[in-house]
């Protein structure tokens, strides 16, 4: 398998906090990669600098072997990188279908004119729009509230939307930043599931979590960062085991 | 297709009015295109103009200036929305940088500006203005009447709503309503944050540059004068009382204000009022009537009443309402 | 075309355009009571050609486009003529709908592109501000002045129009502008003017100005202590000036109608014009009448005597009636020919200076006008 | 050199008479996020009262202070009408203030009529100036400085802070943010009629010098965002010193723009330098 | 008892979030409130805390009460250390040291401002700034969210060592149903806005339904 993201020397400092140092990290094609650590270790800001949300302050990343790192985020969204962040609130004062098609922007280009003229164009792309919808929202289980308002949803749920938005776009590579957090079991399986299923479908995953039974059930790999650096890389069952990654993130939860 | 009955009285009124409401008639449809296009850029793309007026003058003096240099009008009339929509992208690039606040004082500012650059500019006619402006031709057919610049403005209303109003539901409107709330999330779906922010800046200054031509035509007048910032003022009042992100919403506000302003003028002029009595009374009146629709309908007319009518129809379908904890930011602010 | 049912019976329709609300209500509201009182006076003794006139008041809020709408309303009410605006870019903006409708408009504002060149149907009441600056400058002359300062508010018409008449007139009278300075009517502090004017050499300094800064500009000349003649224009000659100027206006000149120094003239035709206004101004209102209301009187009076000359309310008739006119008013004696729109000379202004809070004719004025 | 002095001076004075009135708008803003409009009003209202209680007798100074404390009340009553219900967002509650600006000047045409009006202040002159240019300074240094420390050095300061930044968490920690809200509207109130009550007699003000006052003081306060006292000071003190230089070395038909332009300039470039740092 | 509802119904204009739901929590009892997203857990401490106001329904509360509220909602612009210390805003005590003996992680974030922290060092101290109240009765909504798993067990434990010491009461929403069930001893089972089962939770835990529904991964 090669390489479908390389990331190389990634430093992000904030001021005088360093938030991430010389960080390295490859996601391979297809493969569910996840990112660990301690609160603050830097793992959301690793994922902004990929999404392109953040500037590196020294460092590359090389995406299907291309640089992205001087890209816009709309620019790397449109090559195939959806991102659904740790926090990002609903778009207001639309439903929750209108939501999940803002996320299909990155593989359409119908512009404004066309929809004015409504031109065929624009049909067809509304077309193309509606579909990926309907069928994300079905995978999030929210489809039968299409037409609620967005922020209304309980928190849970907004945050199954964040997934559905980016799974729009049709990536080739997804990152999820603590997409099972405020999920309940059941909802929590779902998810897990439906992970299991991208990765059938050959997408690559790259998956913050603090749920160490998620990450073990669904990780091919994990990167383990600690104080903005790489603690440890490996499979799940390497890297629960090593003293250090221990003593800094799992404590009891070896 | 809800609207075709609206526009079809629209279109019987003007038959029924005598010379001094047609004025108003017409000044109305004027107003309610400028807000139309600043409901699309506030209520939908969450950006704040208060200098909205600058870009009705730049049509306006732009349909002038061609006009007194003998350009047919109708090229001018038509040159109008484009020149205010390039003025748009052109000062748009700069101070599109600017947020909120921030962004609705370089608006201000800018309009200050343009307003002191018109004043000393000879070759627009500097403060006194630009005077004897043809009417309007279409073909050969002189505009000579209110009663045909009623129909042209009407004719504008139809247009900027209906380019608004498919903007909105469209994939391009979708990421700007999108970039108001979450502008993050919104450039990592792949919407192009500034470009939309540019389009939208540049649309709202057109629908207010064709409003500016028409006036140019109606009046036969500009000056700087004819476009204070309390225009702009007035506009963003007319968008907050129709309800923001409400294409109706605009048109109602812009009505109602208008003919509140309206009223209040004719009994300024009733005779026998003493001195001071235009003034204290119109200030009163206006004042009270504005606080008292904005506190009892604080989301504007249109949203409002389309809540109501729709709780009535469809008992149980879910809106969100007031004293729920705030969903909007959890966790950090902006 | 206006006015096409003016012959017929019934009330005579007289439109008048005055700004009562905004910037310039100051000078409208005193123009609304005057207009009303002149034409009451009218009515009560039997009216215009046996009709009695009804008079339609718009207000132009101070906005010249609102002048223009208001005028194309009236136009709509077929209205006989119509009295325009005091404020001048109002009147300058409703010129050209004039010129389309060819209905009279008797213009209370003194700008001087209303009569240069001629509008047929366009008739100005008050001095225009070349003619002021005709007199301001016959007054440097007697005074032996040579190098004289101005300053302007380059966003009126009216007072551009008042430097520029000083401008090509100067070397007539043998003086040197030696400074221009220019404010806004937004302007609320002078310094940089001052220190300028200071600068230049001048040997007194004529502000031409309307509203708001001239109060401002008085107070901060006199702490500033330039020490030079300081004169405002007609603009400044009302107690809305004098008033909130209070101890700054003391010994500062101002150029004024003859009307507002009217107890000082001998008894005669003249003085006996302005008591016909100042009296029952006086007992109406409780102040004797400003130059704005002074204007608005003489407006009317203007007016009906040139439909009683035409004998006819046809707005074509009108105008004809106007040229050719001789009337004395409160504002003096007018005399419009087809070639003077403007009907008043210099000799009917007069230098005032400020005393005990009242406007005083110079001893200079009190020789040189007529009774 | 006299001259700059001079103009030094009244810049100064000038600009800190708008970062008085801008701090009055920070104030209100950063505790309720409205936009308060009738922050001219409450300037208006204070320098009107002052001419007629120093007619009535009243000494200087005692005259100055009612005056203010009248603004505060105003104050008051503006932030009861425009935040008092419940539901009312920061939006329509700055209509609301709109609204309020225009109702002052149907009360201040009442009771004062229309025409400019202006009362004496410190008498004396420095450097060719008024000295009173040189009170408005220090006032203005004392009371800015005072709240400025408030709002960075307080427990009160922080909830106000708090307050606007999060009602519900606010809230949730027992802050009550109704009464936080209105003791920034009489804060607000308080500063802008001392900003009124220390620019008349250098100027004057008529019932409508509200517009000139709010725009200069939200462009003084837009420097800090409207959230950050000292960045409203030095934005006043930009204003008035360039509009008073460019008065004194160019036109003065242009010192108003140019102060805009520089101002715009400002934000403008540092708006480009905080988002290469953050994006 | 120290707080309380009974028959409460909460209605969001037209949809009805509560209907008709009773809870307690005695003094010094620590109890969790489990239930799938949307089932008005927020809702109804949001109701206990007097921060919603209620279609119908009694509440009581007895004692102080404060909140981590779901989303963390710190002041973004206002340091760590000012957050904390407006915890306790209805208190004369404000003093912050003891938090950061209890949540280490803080301390070299103390003048840092709140908005500019990860996801987990802002709900540190959400937790902080409730437990600077020093109140009676804790209540949580969402607790380990986004905490990493050491942090979480740091946390439960300080809050068991807080109830036997302290009495603290703790009111617990926790996405991780087998911690909230082994930290409290009861816990109410909210469904669709109703109570569908409580009871100790050791019972709880063993039935079967409750089991399958909310104990599904979880390691
Ligand atoms: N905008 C910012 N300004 C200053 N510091 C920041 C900013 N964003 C993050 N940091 C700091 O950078 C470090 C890394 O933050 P980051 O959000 O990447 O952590 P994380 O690994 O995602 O943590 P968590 O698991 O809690 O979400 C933290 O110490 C954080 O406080
Ligand atoms: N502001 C709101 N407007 C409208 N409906 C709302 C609002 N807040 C919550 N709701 C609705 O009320 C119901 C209960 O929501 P609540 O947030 O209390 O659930 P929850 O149990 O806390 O969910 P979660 O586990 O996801 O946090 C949901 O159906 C939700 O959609
Ligand atoms: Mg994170
Ligand atoms: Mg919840």
């Amino acid at each position: 398998m090669t390489a479908l993201l390389e990331v190389r020397g990634l430093t992000r400092r904030f001021g005088g906090i360093h938030a991430l140092r010389d960080v390295g990290l490859d996601v391979r094609e297809g493969e569910t990669h996840a990112v660990i650590g301690p609160n603050g270790a830097g793992k959301s800001t690793l994922f902004k600098l990929i999404g392109g949300q953040l500037a590196a302050t020294a460092g590359t990343i090389t995406y299907a072997g291309r640089r992205i790192d001087h890209l816009a985020p709309h620019r790397r969204a449109r090559r195939g990188i959806a991102i659904a962040f740790q926090d990002a609130p609903v778009f207001h004062g639309m439903t929750v279908a209108e939501n999940a098609m803002v996320g299909a922007h990155a593989v359409t280009s119908a512009g404004p004119l066309s929809a004015v003229l409504r031109l065929p164009r624009h049909r067809r792309d509304e077309q193309v729009i509606r579909t990926a919808a309907a069928h994300a929202l079905r995978r999030v289980a929210l489809h039968e509230l299409a037409d609620q308002s967005a922020e209304s949803l309980p928190l849970g749920r907004q945050r199954a939307l964040q997934v559905a938005r980016a799974l729009c776009g049709r990536p080739r590579l997804l990152l999820l930043d603590e997409p099972a957090s405020g999920l309940r079991g059941p909802e929590r399986t779902a998810l897990a599931a439906l992970i299991e299923d991208l990765r059938g479908e050959g997408m690559s995953i790259l998956l913050v979590e603090h749920d160490v039974a998620f990450v073990a059930r669904l990780a091919d790999r994990v990167t383990v960062l600690d104080l903005g650096a790489v603690l440890a890389t490996g499979t799940y069952q390497q890297i629960r085991s090593d003293p250090a990654v221990i003593a800094a993130y799992l404590g009891g939860h070896a | 297709m809800r609207w075709i009955p609206f526009v079809l009285a629209a279109a019987v009124v003007p038959v029924f009015l005598g010379p001094g409401q047609l004025t108003v008639y017409v000044l109305l449809g004027l107003s309610a295109m400028a807000v139309v296009g600043l409901s699309l850029l506030m209520g939908y793309a969450g950006q704040v103009s208060l200098g909205q007026a600058s870009f009705t003058a730049i049509g306006a003096y732009t349909a002038g200036l061609l006009a007194v240099h003998d350009v047919p009008p109708l090229l001018g009339l038509v040159v109008a929305p484009v020149a205010a929509a390039l003025a748009a992208v052109v000062v748009g690039v700069p101070i599109l940088r600017l947020r909120g606040h921030q962004l609705a004082f370089a608006t201000l500012a800018l309009q200050l500006i343009l307003l002191s650059v018109l004043g000393d500019a000879d070759w627009a006619g500097g403060a006194i203005g630009l005077q004897g402006l043809p009417y309007l031709s279409v073909f050969g057919f002189e505009l000579n009447e209110d009663l045909h610049y009623a129909y042209l403005v009407l004719l504008g209303v139809v247009l900027t709503a209906v380019v608004a109003s498919s903007l909105v539901r469209s994939r391009a409107g979708r990421g700007l309503r999108a970039l108001a709330t979450a502008p993050v999330a919104a450039e990592a779906s792949g919407v192009p944050v500034g470009a939309y922010r540019l389009l939208v800046f540049a649309v709202s200054a057109a629908f207010a540059g064709l409003a500016g031509g028409i006036y140019a035509f109606f009046v036969g007048y500009l000056a700087p004068g004819s476009f204070p910032v309390l225009l702009s003022i007035e506009y963003v009042v007319m968008a907050v009382v129709g309800g923001l992100g409400s294409i109706a919403g605009a048109i109602l506000g812009a009505t109602l204000i208008t003919l509140l302003v309206q009223a209040l003028t004719s009994l300024a002029t009733q005779p026998g009022m003493p001195g001071y009595a235009p003034g204290v009374l119109s200030y009163a009146v206006y004042a009270v009537l504005l606080i008292v629709i904005v506190l009892f309908v604080p989301r504007g007319v249109v949203p409002t009443l389309s809540r109501r009518f729709r709780r009535e129809t469809s008992p149980g379908r879910p809106a969100p309402v007031d004293p729920a904890p705030a969903r909007a930011r959890p966790g950090a602010g902006r | 075309d206006g006015g096409k049912d003016g012959n017929d019976g019934g009330s005579l329709k007289i439109g008048a355009i005055l700004s009562l609300t905004g910037n310039y209500a100051p000078l409208g509201s005193e123009d609304k009571k005057a207009v009303e009182l002149a034409v009451q006076q009218i009515n009560s003794a039997g009216g215009l050609l046996g009709r009695q006139i009804e008079l339609l008041v718009r207000d132009d809020k101070s906005q010249p486009e609102q002048s223009v709408l208001s005028f194309n309303e009236l136009k709509g009410s077929d209205v006989a003529a119509v009295i325009g605006s005091p404020f001048s870019n109002s009147a300058l903006a409703t010129i050209p709908q004039v010129d389309r409708a060819k209905i009279p408009y008797v213009s209370l504002t003194p700008a001087d592109e209303q009569v240069n060149p001629i509008h047929p149907d366009v008739f100005v009441v008050p001095a225009t501000s070349a003619t002021y600056a005709d007199r301001i400058l016959q007054y440097y002359q007697a005074q032996g002045y040579t190098k004289i300062a101005v300053a302007h508010d380059s966003r009126s018409s009216y007072a551009n129009a008042g430097t520029s008449g000083m401008k090509s007139k100067a070397s007539q009278y043998g003086v040197t502008l030696v400074a221009d300075e220019e404010f806004q009517t937004t302007t609320t502090e002078f310094s940089a003017v001052l220190n300028h004017v200071k600068a230049s050499g001048a040997q007194a300094l004529t502000v031409w100005s309307t509203g708001a800064p001239a109060v401002a500009f008085a107070k901060q000349y006199a702490t500033a202590g330039v020490g030079l003649p300081l004169m405002f224009t007609g603009s400044q000659a009302s107690s809305l000036w004098l008033k909130p100027a209070g101890p700054a206006a003391e010994g500062v000149f101002v150029a004024s109608s003859i009307a507002v120094v009217g107890d000082a003239l001998p008894a005669g035709p003249q003085k006996t014009a302005i008591e016909e206004l100042s009296k029952p101004f006086q007992a109406a209102h409780g102040y004797p009448p400003p130059q704005f209301a002074a204007d608005g009187y003489t407006g009317v009076k203007l007016l009906a005597a040139a439909v009683t000359k035409a004998n006819s309310a046809d707005p074509a008739k009108i105008r004809a009636g106007f040229e050719g006119l001789t009337l004395v008013t409160p504002n003096g004696r007018y005399a419009y020919t087809a070639t003077d729109h403007a009907g008043l000379t210099a000799d009917y202004i007069s230098i005032n200076v400020v005393k005990g809070g009242q406007f005083v004719a110079t001893d200079w004025a009190k020789q040189k006008l007529p009774a | 050199m006299a001259a700059l002095v001079q103009y030094l001076i009244t810049g100064i004075g000038v600009g800190c008479a708008y970062a008085l009135l801008g701090s009055g708008l920070v104030v209100i803003y950063r505790v309720t996020r409205v936009v308060n409009f009738a922050q001219g009003s409450f300037a208006v209202l204070a320098a009107l009262t002052v001419t007629t209680l120093l007619a009535a007798g009243l000494p200087h100074g005692l005259a100055e202070v009612s005056a203010v404390l009248l603004a505060a009340a105003i104050g008051l009553l503006t932030g009861l009408v425009a935040t008092g219900r419940p539901g009312t967002t920061p939006q329509s509650a700055l209509i609301v203030t709109l609204g309020l600006g225009v109702f002052a000047y149907a009360v201040e045409i009442l009771f004062w009529g229309d025409q400019p009006r202006s009362f004496p202040g410190l008498p004396g002159t420095v450097a060719g100036v008024q000295s009173h240019y040189l009170l408005i300074a220090a006032v203005t240094a004392v009371v800015l400085a005072a709240t400025a420390l408030l709002f960075a050095r307080t427990d009160l300061g922080r909830a106000l802070t708090a307050t606007a930044e999060d009602p519900y968490a606010a809230r949730a920690v027992g802050i009550d943010v109704r009464r936080m809200g209105l003791l920034a509207f009489v804060v607000g109130g308080a500063l802008g009629g001392l900003a009124g009550v220390l620019i008349t007699p250098v100027q004057q003000v008529t019932f409508d010098s509200d517009v000139a006052l709010v725009v200069n003081g939200f462009s003084a306060a837009i420097l800090g965002n409207l959230t950050r006292p000292g960045l409203t000071l030095a934005g006043g003190l930009l204003l008035g010193v360039v509009q008073a230089l460019v008065g004194g070395y160019g036109s003065t038909s242009y010192q108003t723009e140019v102060a805009l332009v520089l101002m715009l300039a400002v934000l403008i470039v540092r708006a480009g330098s905080t988002r290469a740092e953050t994006a | 008892m120290i707080a309380g509802v009974s028959d409460l119904t909460v209605r969001y204009a037209a949809a009805t979030a509560l209907d008709g739901v009773s809870l307690h929590v005695a003094d010094g009892e620590m109890v969790a409130l489990i239930g799938p997203n949307g089932a008005g857990k927020s809702t109804l401490v949001n109701a206990l805390c007097g921060l919603l106001r209620p279609a119908s329904g009694t509440i009581a509360v007895r004692g102080d009460l404060a909140l981590v509220p779901e989303g963390r909602h710190l002041f973004p612009s206002l340091s760590v250390d000012d957050n904390l210390r407006l915890g306790a805003w209805r208190r004369r005590r404000r003093d912050t040291s003891h938090i950061y003996g209890l949540l280490p992680g803080l301390v070299k974030l103390r003048d840092r401002p709140a908005g500019r922290l990860s996801g987990g060092e802002q709900q540190m101290v959400a937790l902080g700034r409730a437990l600077m109240a020093r109140p009676s009765l804790l209540v949580i909504d969402e607790m380990s969210l986004g905490l990493a798993p050491k942090i979480v067990d740091d946390l439960a434990a300080h809050l068991r060592e807080r109830n036997t010491v302290d009495g603290l009461a703790v009111l617990l929403i926790e996405q991780n149903a087998r911690l909230a069930l082994e930290l409290c001893a009861r816990a109410y089972v909210l469904e669709a806005g109703r109570v569908v089962a409580e009871g100790p939770s050791a019972q709880l835990a063993s039935s079967p339904e409750v089991a399958a529904a909310y104990l599904g991964l979880e390691a």
